[in-house]
């Protein structure tokens, strides 16, 4: 199954641990975003797109699906133009300015992944609303909610 | 005796040149710049460069660049070249945030890949922090259901 | 088109509708050959429980939307002519929005057609395959349900010894 | 292991008292990272955003690194020996002249179990009770509340045992800002199907997800609670076969909420009479259901009387000593039950012994090694009760790891009185707000670079292994001690100073940790759950299944009656004040205001307002705004959000400023000042 991280937005209760755990893993700079709203809150970050528009409008092909591991940026073939910014959906691939600007996306956490650890973000959501599994548990734990389930 | 220093002057065509800034990322001594004031996104570069590298023009993904060697400059003064492109601005916040051609280019990328032509979605012409907060809000919206 | 609707009570958890969706959406079309095909057909009905009572689930077919109102490049839309959620998979960028914002877990991440998988209510087939597998007849398309409903009403009502 | 020369150690979160398990990856003595106790029976991995920032409290810029004396020009370095002789001449000296009374001991929830044991220790080797903790500010009351109820002022529950319950009431509680991890329990319990009911004036990220919020106004809660225990009992709701096997003196309860119906609830609290019958409703007739109440309950001028109401619902209900069920106090600090377990309290010596029981006293002196009558027989003074004292009659202050200029009510006086002392020993990671009035600031170790062991708000009793070294030259609190009782000639009682032998005392000197051993408790994955008095015990997550801890074993039903708050909105401050935490900053915030990803969520005072309220004043979201109480005046950032009832002002009290703000009044069995519920005015600016 192609991962992504899988929001459960009516989970989430601002607690920003998955925005402090992001800054914390990448040094200083938060690749999650979490909006607040009055009696809501959403993280939101890359959502790995299959055909994702960022890749389709990198001139130098710097974005690149993997297939079953999501959006991989190849570091070296980057330019720093900022184009991926300007065609993210969702505005969560952003350049972080300096003298050479920096792309701030979420990988997943590519280097733990290779350690064979969780993202940041997932392991420490206390609700469960962060997770890589959309698949399984939480679609199931979706369909078998008491309010998708009519009877009893 | 010194030997002669290696130019090569530099041309930009403002009609190829997107806005987008990976000459100005690209530039190892970080002498091409730009700035967003008054609607326009603004570049400075020198028109002449010492050495033989190549890397703003590599990295133009619009070939906008095109550097001439020439032997010595002898003195003379070089206009440093600036042009500059009008910016988008947002349709929710009103603020710019990158230059009209970057949006029209991805507009007819949306519709070449998948089809979504100009005005179909409003998050193309919407800013960043805009686009978040717009799909925030599309996505409690579902969430409503939930609680 | 009529949507699916599901008699909740009656579901005796048997997951056939699964296989027959199953079946329904592989490329063969025919249960032998299409267990051993790779990708395994997807399938887009799920039989869940919640204290122990099983339960068929299938795509609402909203009429509000939450997948249709989450779509950044309208790959889903309502169908003008059927009035059914309807997938375009050439219009999709797979960003998973869908997948998120489904209230009911109705749409999962596919890699078949497109990206995601959700009831097309069996697109061609005047039965959907769920419908025609299912024994207990819990699954009744949307006309069907109505008059069942109401001949069931009477049929409790008379055997409660309060005609009408 | 992972890489070469880096090993990880698992230590207890210094943040709240949910006792988080997080993993210090650990290089040559300095912490290199953090990483998720995914295995941990504690928190299973999950930190709230404090805990995955807690590194950058070990090496920060600010943090002592030496002993600090304060010199006319200014702070001057010294060494340990002549701060420590310095400080034992000082103290001595003031003794002698002024009495043992003079002297005054803040003791802190922030530290470990031994730490806190020591100082208090200290104190009554000194001949002095005045010792005390921050458990005064926060849930003295549910000490002096439930003790008589339940003979035992403790969660009887476990916080994973939520995720069992059928029904949960939190009242004047926000588990999901102010302790996330302890959610996750909630959200499960809510995932199963269960009823969730909020009581807060706001509507807290808690209440985004209850099926019932009551938006009581601040400081009525008693009379919502009555209400619904009215209801109850109108509609034979009531456990009567609980009641009648396992309580006494439900009758004249009966008697106290005769005439406390809905109708009437809703005039004072301003929750909906329907909404009261429903709550009442899905509480009685959903079990089990767990009781969870916080500081919105216990810091009123009458707190001690809500716990009891509190208690008095779920007793009713039959919601105590069962799975699932419960009173459950969330305490604030990481140590707080511990620190009150080991007896930093003035009225009470380790293991909640009253100090005017001669028998207990002697106990103690028996176990001191110190002749009979050292310990004073009468209470000394409170938190409150030292800060109005300090230069009075109290002449000396030694306060470790507290910050009482921001924390305390009324806080400007209380940084005058700081500033009076004789003598003021501030021992601290910080040179905080308070510490700056001090004369000499010792430099403490923080929670990793130090063992000991710590009691989260469930009563299980951790251990927390030392992982880095301290910077610089401080010190664990423990060495301080130690090393100043000896100055002060006390060596001889005070033999051991490392945390193992410590605790090793305080199994024999507190009954309920008598099987907690140190061998034990580094072993045990997920802790100890205190009672557990022998080596054999498996501790005792759920207490009172069988019996209560009262002298007859039943839980007593105390009478309440409610009285409203003594400040009410008037003509010239006509809005209700009231105080909580936010996700991203911790008490006094000398922790997390330091810390830059915590700044970046939540950089300074704000004040939330209604709306309506801001559009009648004429301000904006985002204008500055002076709040004004009888008190004092503090500026602060308006932040706009129907979330906060209309009439109710919410400020965090993490900031030097709102607690200038807030009523001196206390609660006269508790001595809890009453922070939840002031006059105030805004003025646009």
């Amino acid at each position: 199954m192609e991962p992504f991280l899988f929001v459960d937005f009516s989970r989430c209760i601002a607690c920003q641990a998955c925005w402090a755990a992001c800054r914390r893993e990448h040094g200083g700079v938060s690749r999650l975003h979490l909006l607040c709203f009055q009696e809501a809150a959403v993280p939101l970050a890359c959502r790995q797109c299959r055909k994702a528009p960022c890749a389709g409008f990198c001139p130098e092909g710097a974005l690149v699906q993997e297939e079953g591991r999501g959006v991989k940026f190849l570091e070296e073939r980057c330019t720093h133009c900022g184009l991926c910014a300007a065609a993210c959906p969702f505005g969560v691939l952003e350049i972080v300015p300096g003298p050479v600007p920096d792309l701030s996306r979420c990988d997943l956490c590519r280097r733990r992944w290779e350690e064979g650890l969780m993202p940041v973000c997932v392991l420490t959501c206390p609700t469960r609303a962060l997770s890589l599994d959309a698949g399984g548990a939480v679609g199931r734990r979706r369909r078998a909610q008491p309010a998708a389930f009519p009877v009893s | 005796m010194t030997v002669p220093e290696l130019h090569q002057q530099i041309h930009v065509d403002p009609d190829r040149c997107l806005g987008c800034f990976a000459c100005a990322s690209a530039c190892p001594e970080q002498r091409i710049t730009w700035d967003d004031r008054e609607g326009n996104r603004r570049f400075r570069a020198p028109a002449v460069c010492a050495g033989d590298c190549t890397r703003c023009r590599d990295a133009c993904p619009a070939d906008a660049v095109r550097l001439e060697p020439m032997g010595e400059t002898a003195g003379r003064s070089w206009e440093p070249l600036s042009w500059s492109l009008p910016l988008a601005r947002c349709r929710r916040c009103r603020e710019p945030f990158t230059t009209q051609k970057i949006l029209a280019l991805l507009s007819r990328t949306l519709e070449a890949t998948v089809g979504l032509s100009a005005g179909e979605a409003d998050w193309p012409s919407c800013c960043p922090a805009c686009r978040r907060d717009l799909e925030s809000r599309r996505l409690l919206d579902a969430a409503r259901w939930n609680r | 088109m009529e949507r699916i609707l599901v008699r909740w009570e009656r579901c005796v958890g048997c997951r056939s509708c699964e296989l027959a969706c199953r079946v329904a959406h592989s490329a063969s079309g025919d249960l032998f050959s299409a267990v051993l095909e790779r990708p395994a057909p997807s399938r887009r009905i799920y039989v869940e429980q919640a204290d122990k009572t099983p339960s068929p689930f299938l795509c609402r077919q909203c009429e509000d939307a939450p997948c249709v109102r989450s779509c950044p490049t309208r790959a889903l839309a309502h169908d003008e002519t059927t009035g059914l959620v309807a997938y375009e998979p050439a219009r999709c960028i797979g960003c998973h929005g869908c997948v998120m914002a489904c209230p009911f877990g109705m749409i999962q991440p596919d890699v078949r057609e497109g990206f995601i998988a959700k009831c097309d209510r069996c697109k061609g087939r005047d039965r959907p395959a769920c419908v025609e597998a299912c024994p207990t007849h819990t699954l009744v398309l949307e006309k069907d349900f109505l008059d069942l409903r109401r001949k069931e009403a009477v049929r409790n009502l008379v055997q409660s010894g309060n005609p009408v | 292991m992972g890489k070469e020369g880096r090993s990880r150690v698992r230590t207890v979160c210094p943040y709240c008292a949910v006792g988080c398990h997080v993993d210090l990856l650990v290089e040559e003595g300095r912490a290199v990272g953090l990483d998720y106790a995914t295995d941990s029976p504690v928190n299973g991995g999950n930190l709230c955003a404090k805990g995955n920032a807690v590194l950058d409290l070990l090496d920060h810029p600010d943090r002592l690194r030496t002993p600090l004396r304060r010199t006319a020009s200014g702070w001057e370095a010294v060494g340990w020996d002549e701060a420590l002789d310095w400080a034992a001449e000082r103290i001595g000296t003031i003794r002698d002249r002024h009495g043992p009374d003079a002297l005054g001991f803040l003791s802190s929830a922030k530290c470990t179990n031994e730490e806190n044991y020591l100082l208090q220790k200290l104190a009554r080797l000194l001949g002095s009770n005045n010792v005390d903790h921050c458990a005064r500010l926060c849930h003295a009351s549910t000490l002096t509340g439930l003790a008589p109820v339940l003979g035992m002022g403790a969660a009887t529950n476990p916080l994973h045992d939520l995720a069992q319950a059928r029904c949960l009431f939190l009242v004047g509680s926000n588990p999901a800002e102010n302790h996330p991890v302890a959610f996750q329990w909630v959200r499960e319990a809510k995932d199963k199907g269960a009823v969730v009911i909020v009581a807060d004036p706001r509507k807290t990220p808690t209440a985004w997800i209850a099926d019932l919020h009551l938006p009581v106004r601040p400081g009525t809660d008693i009379a919502l609670l009555h209400a619904m225990l009215h209801v109850i009992l109108r509609e034979g709701l009531e456990d009567k076969a609980f009641i009648r096997s396992r309580t006494t003196g439900f009758e004249r309860t009966v008697r106290a909420v005769r005439d406390t119906a809905p109708e009437w609830a809703q005039s004072v609290t301003g929750v909906p009479a329907g909404d009261i019958l429903r709550a009442a409703r899905l509480f009685a007739r959903t079990r089990p259901g767990a009781l969870i109440y916080c500081m919105g309950i216990t810091q009123h001028h009458n707190g001690t009387q809500a716990v009891r109401a509190c208690a008095n619902l779920a007793l009713a209900t039959g919601n105590v000593g069962r799975p699932g069920s419960g009173l459950i106090p969330v305490r604030g600090q990481d140590n707080v039950q511990g620190a009150c377990d080991m007896g930093a309290l003035s009225a009470l010596l380790p293991g909640y012994r009253p100090v005017a029981d001669p028998q207990a006293r002697a106990a103690m002196e028996a176990l001191w090694g110190c002749p009979p009558g050292t310990i004073p027989d009468r209470p000394g003074l409170t938190v409150t009760e030292m800060e109005a004292e300090a230069g009075r009659t109290l002449r000396a202050l030694v306060a470790m790891g507290e910050n009482p200029a921001v924390t305390s009510p009324a806080g400007g006086r209380v940084a005058e009185g700081l500033e009076r002392l004789d003598f003021f020993l501030a021992i601290d990671l910080f040179l905080t707000e308070s510490a700056r009035s001090a004369h000499l600031v010792l430099p403490a170790a923080a929670w990793a670079e130090k063992s000991g062991s710590k009691t989260s708000a469930d009563r299980r009793v951790q251990w927390s292994p030392r992982a880095v070294l301290p910077p610089g030259d401080a010190r664990p609190d423990a060495w301080i001690i130690t090393r100043l009782a000896r100055r002060l000639g006390l060596g001889a009682h005070f033999p051991c100073e490392s945390p193992e032998d410590v605790l090793r005392e305080i199994n024999r000197a507190v009954p309920a940790y008598g099987g907690i051993t140190p061998e034990r408790i580094r072993e045990a994955p997920g802790g100890i759950h205190w009672p557990c008095p022998r080596q054999d015990h498996p501790g005792t997550p759920v207490l009172f299944e069988k019996t209560f801890a009262t002298a007859d074993g039943r839980a007593r039903f105390f009478p309440v009656s409610f009285d409203p708050p003594p400040e009410s909105p008037d003509a010239d401050y006509p809005l209700c004040l009231t105080t909580g935490r936010v996700t991203a900053h911790y008490n006094s915030g000398s922790m997390t205001r330091r810390t830059p990803a915590l700044l970046e969520l939540s950089p300074e005072l704000f004040v939330e307002v209604h709306p309506e309220d801001a559009a009648r004043l004429g301000f904006s979201e985002g204008s500055r705004v002076r709040v004004v109480t009888r008190r004092g005046a503090v500026e602060a950032s308006a932040y706009l959000s129907s979330a906060v009832a209309r009439g109710v002002v919410f400020a965090p009290f993490h900031f030097p400023g709102t607690n200038r703000l807030t009523l001196d009044v206390v609660d006269p069995e508790a001595r809890i000042p009453a922070f939840k519920a002031a006059a105030c005015r805004l003025e646009p600016l």
